[in-house]
């Protein structure tokens, strides 16, 4: 593990999912990263856009903000917040890439509040912003997060952007469009999915040296197990050059 | 046509376009000279009690000149659009003028971090909230432009945020399928900075223009703070440059860098040190105090906030910063 | 009459109710001819749009199309029809100026078909183009158009636009807009309101020389009289030396 | 929430967004040199008995070349948005290549008179029709470029042709009043004549853009001609230009003076005179035949039938025109 560090790893192994000529809303941070990475690697046609209106810039640096100016940098359009998220309505954008303090076996990620009484939270969290959003519209929600227990929880505080919502058919009876839902799970220890009938968290390959048993030990809910789970690719030398000389010379995301 | 499913969210502003329409009858459609100091702007146009919106995207475009001017008036008792509100929550958290808040996105400043005074008003039970999210929210306000009551959306459904919205899950009378409601939403005041506007108050641009096309004609009355006043020629002679007519308008404000310490598109980037600063010092209360007092109650104009921050060498540094020639 | 025809007549008295600073959506030949008289005239400051989305232009000459470049010549905006029309739904925009085949006594105009059956008119016309949806939502309509006994009619064949629909409440019951409706009709023979409680066709005032008589025997349904009908000021010289002169010198609309 | 009322007009087209999404779901977002021959370009995308929809404003900013090309491959059964309909309707009636027509606006060509051929053809029952207005008809354009099956609007409401409409009277669950539902238009094509477009399909309009900011999002294949091909630096320099991205569009096809007769503003006024041809010679079907065949039919290409009426010294007196200078 000493050729690339966690954060490193996660956003070469998210990259990878983006096939060619995907369209994808990203934000700052490690998505912008693995969006520039798949761009220069797997996925040179991407589109990639910005949830306040950047569409197809030649981003220059990292954006701080994802309506600041590097993401309309040499752009095709600087449009709107309207036009962004009609976009993801219109189901014209592949992947949106999403955090959040808490998420749950289903997949539904929580950025609103901790505690159990929306009206007194404990600690207040920013919102939905437009995350719950892009999780409702785009056809695929990955999210990149470090593996923690408190994170991985049984069942979300509260549901900011839908995953699955109770497992099942709950996402699509709740009248979310079909077909869409959280999609891959990249963290420092595993890639999970939720490739099932009860769209549960599942384990589908483990970080390089990385166990079954320590994946759940770190986890809040019991995991699902891929029948074929094996190893995450470790990324390849030259993906790693791309991402350290090209994506974040300056390390501001990498170097966390 | 089935209502499933209604939030339990208050709503703070009347969403019914009839009421608006009266309003917006008895705006002048005259071109008249709009200019005015920044103090009798928000003097006129923010009354305590109304209900207000911020134009920009939280650290980008944003009005700071406009907002350090509602502090040190003292505006209290503000309903808030906290929609994609980051820097300008954090001003107006700071000087506690609101009680009530519509929430998409608030408190934190994005990838910086949380604002620690901020998140701690909202968790004083000062505040009363509904919860939104940046679509429903750019969504209430088209509803307003396009003068409807409401806008449909599948955004919020199965979510727990639409429980403390005010949106309402009805049934489609085409598709029978589930969609939520977003009602418009008309500020009493919306404060946009934008990069040229003329005397009578025709605004441009530049950059993404996040909600406010919609924002400035869904709002009663709108202020506009700009980097240069222009001639209107300019825009004569370009038709296609307004992005907000004159007769939304009522105010223009010319503040160049009006928007530091947040990043003007195609003017000056963000100074991530100042707003690092902010952060770093909401955590101990009495520093906060001084920093305030410092940065906003005692300065008798926006200039001197720049000039305790770097005056026009950190400006130029912001421009080159902005233009990559850093 | 010798000092002016009565298109000339029509366009000076509708300029006429134009109060300074009103907003106005105008279509080509003689609403465009008013609105241009009007600001030259009783309102400097009016503001002029074109339902295709020309905003406050300098009108260089009459425009053949509504969406035509004159539209847009030095103006404030080129912006879109669905930005007029939004302007109407939020009360933004006092009059709109409006004609059809047919008007009945309530006011509506119908610019759809003459016959009885939808499926198989006797004559198909043009349709609403923009004008329903103006007479729905401006606060209030001008119609300018000559006075004749097939063109005033009992009850429309079909409500393009409407006015007071069946009079009374009737539009309000309709759920359009309260206080909107058919204001002024303005003809060679008489100017005409709807300022009662049954909303019907009243005459205000008389063009001169014109009698009651005259006014209801080109008219296809009886006519209420304002209590002061009186006479239509005429034209003054100078407001018809502005309307020849800068308004229309090729004559393309009072040459009619 | 009731529904208080249905008008008995036909849907040609699903406004379900479900059905849009999974086709924008297969479109490409990839930039791909999209220019091909007009030949290629309605014969690839338009086919026999699907719904189109045509960009601008009647006689102005209209795509006479590529309807000219649609009437050379004899389509038929076609759907069409008469929306603001003029010349261009005038064209396809001449063809007889539709049977179903939302209208908005038809068979007149404004100020300039009727179209008697367009007329006889609407009065023949060869055409089934469903009857909307101006905005109704944007309002759908909307409707589907949002992603929502619906909008909701006051035009329409008490007249007679919302009996023949589609839209549906419901009750607002915010306001408790009354509105009239347009549900949302995704055309099979649209055809879009613009000012500038890169190979790639992004595009530039100016002048007043109607509907087109919407049109060209709802439809699930869009044709744009443009006066002029221009490199991609030139809207990345300025990414305010674009109107129209490139993965809305199919196919590009460069027609300098594409839209004449029609007023292409900033580069060309309308031909009046021809214009007016054309209403004269449709009174009389002999000549008619034979006008058409001269100026369609027999044309190799566009530039053949510019070349008819008036060729290079035509195009520039219209653009003196356009400038005033005549």
């Amino acid at each position: 593990m000493s050729e690339y560090n966690s954060m490193e790893m996660m956003i070469c192994v998210a990259a990878r999912f983006m096939e060619d000529g995907c369209s994808a809303v990203v934000g700052t941070g490690a998505p912008c990263a693995a969006g520039m990475l798949a761009q220069k690697t797997t996925s040179p046609n991407m589109l990639i856009l910005f949830e306040a209106g950047g569409v197809a810039p030649l981003l220059p640096t990292m954006p701080v903000s994802v309506g600041d100016s590097r993401t309309t940098w040499k752009a095709l359009m600087a449009s709107s917040m309207t036009e962004t998220m009609s976009l993801t309505a219109r189901g014209m954008v592949d992947y949106a890439f999403l955090g959040g303090a808490q998420i749950d076996k289903y997949g539904n990620l929580n950025s609103t509040m901790i505690g159990n009484d929306y009206r007194h939270p404990k600690v207040r969290l920013p919102g939905s912003g437009g995350a719950n959003d892009l999780a409702s519209n785009c056809w695929r929600v990955m999210v990149i997060t470090p593996h923690e227990k408190r994170r991985f929880v049984e069942k979300v505080d509260f549901i900011t952007s839908p995953g699955y919502l109770e497992g099942r058919s709950s996402r699509d009876d709740s009248g979310l469009p079909a077909d869409t839902g959280t999609y891959k799970i990249v963290t420092n220890l595993a890639v999970m999915g939720f490739d099932n009938p009860e769209r549960q968290m599942e384990i589908e390959t483990l970080s390089p040296g990385v166990t079954v048993e320590e994946v759940q030990e770190n986890t809040g809910f019991e995991l699902l197990i891929k029948s074929d789970v094996h190893e995450t690719e470790p990324p390849s030398k030259e993906t790693l050059r791309i991402l350290r000389e090209e994506v974040d010379p300056h390390k501001y995301i990498i170097g966390r | 046509m089935k209502v499933y499913f209604e939030g339990e969210g208050e709503l703070f502003t009347n969403p019914d376009p009839d009421i608006a329409r009266k309003h917006f009858r008895k705006k002048n459609k005259t071109l008249v000279d709009k200019r005015m100091k920044i103090e009798d702007a928000i003097g006129k146009f923010v009354k305590d009690g109304e209900y207000i919106a911020i134009g920009g995207f939280g650290g980008v475009r944003v009005p700071t000149a406009l907002m350090h001017e509602i502090l040190r008036q003292g505006k209290k008792e503000l309903g808030l659009s906290g929609h994609t509100a980051t820097h300008d929550f954090q001003i107006l958290a700071a000087g506690e003028c609101f009680n009530r808040c519509d929430i998409a996105y608030i408190i934190g400043l994005e990838a910086r971090g949380i604002s620690s005074n901020a998140r701690k008003y909202m968790e004083s039970g000062k505040v009363k909230t509904t919860e939104w999210t940046n679509a429903g929210m750019a969504w209430r306000f088209k509803a307003a432009a396009l003068g409807i009551p409401f806008l449909l959306g599948r955004q919020s459904l199965g979510s727990d945020g639409i429980k403390w919205s005010a949106s309402k899950v009805i049934e489609c009378p085409y598709t029978s399928k589930k969609y939520a409601t977003f009602p418009a939403l008309y500020p009493d005041v919306a404060l946009i900075h934008v990069h040229e506007a003329d005397k009578y108050g025709n605004a441009t641009i530049r950059g993404v223009s996040i909600a406010d096309h919609d924002l400035a004609r869904a709002a009663k009355h709108v202020v506009i703070s700009c980097e240069r006043i222009v001639d209107t020629e300019e825009f004569r002679n370009d038709p296609h440059k307004v992005m907000i007519p004159y007769f939304c308008v009522d105010a223009v404000c010319e503040i160049p860098h009006g928007c530091y310490p947040g990043n003007m598109p195609f003017e000056y980037f963000s100074d991530e040190d100042h707003l690092k600063e902010w952060l770093t010092v909401e955590r101990d209360p009495e520093k906060f105090k001084a920093f305030l007092d410092k940065n906003i109650f005692s300065c008798k104009n926006f200039n001197e906030y720049l000039e305790k921050n770097g005056g026009l060498d950190k400006m130029q540094e912001l421009r080159k910063k902005e233009f990559l020639e850093e």
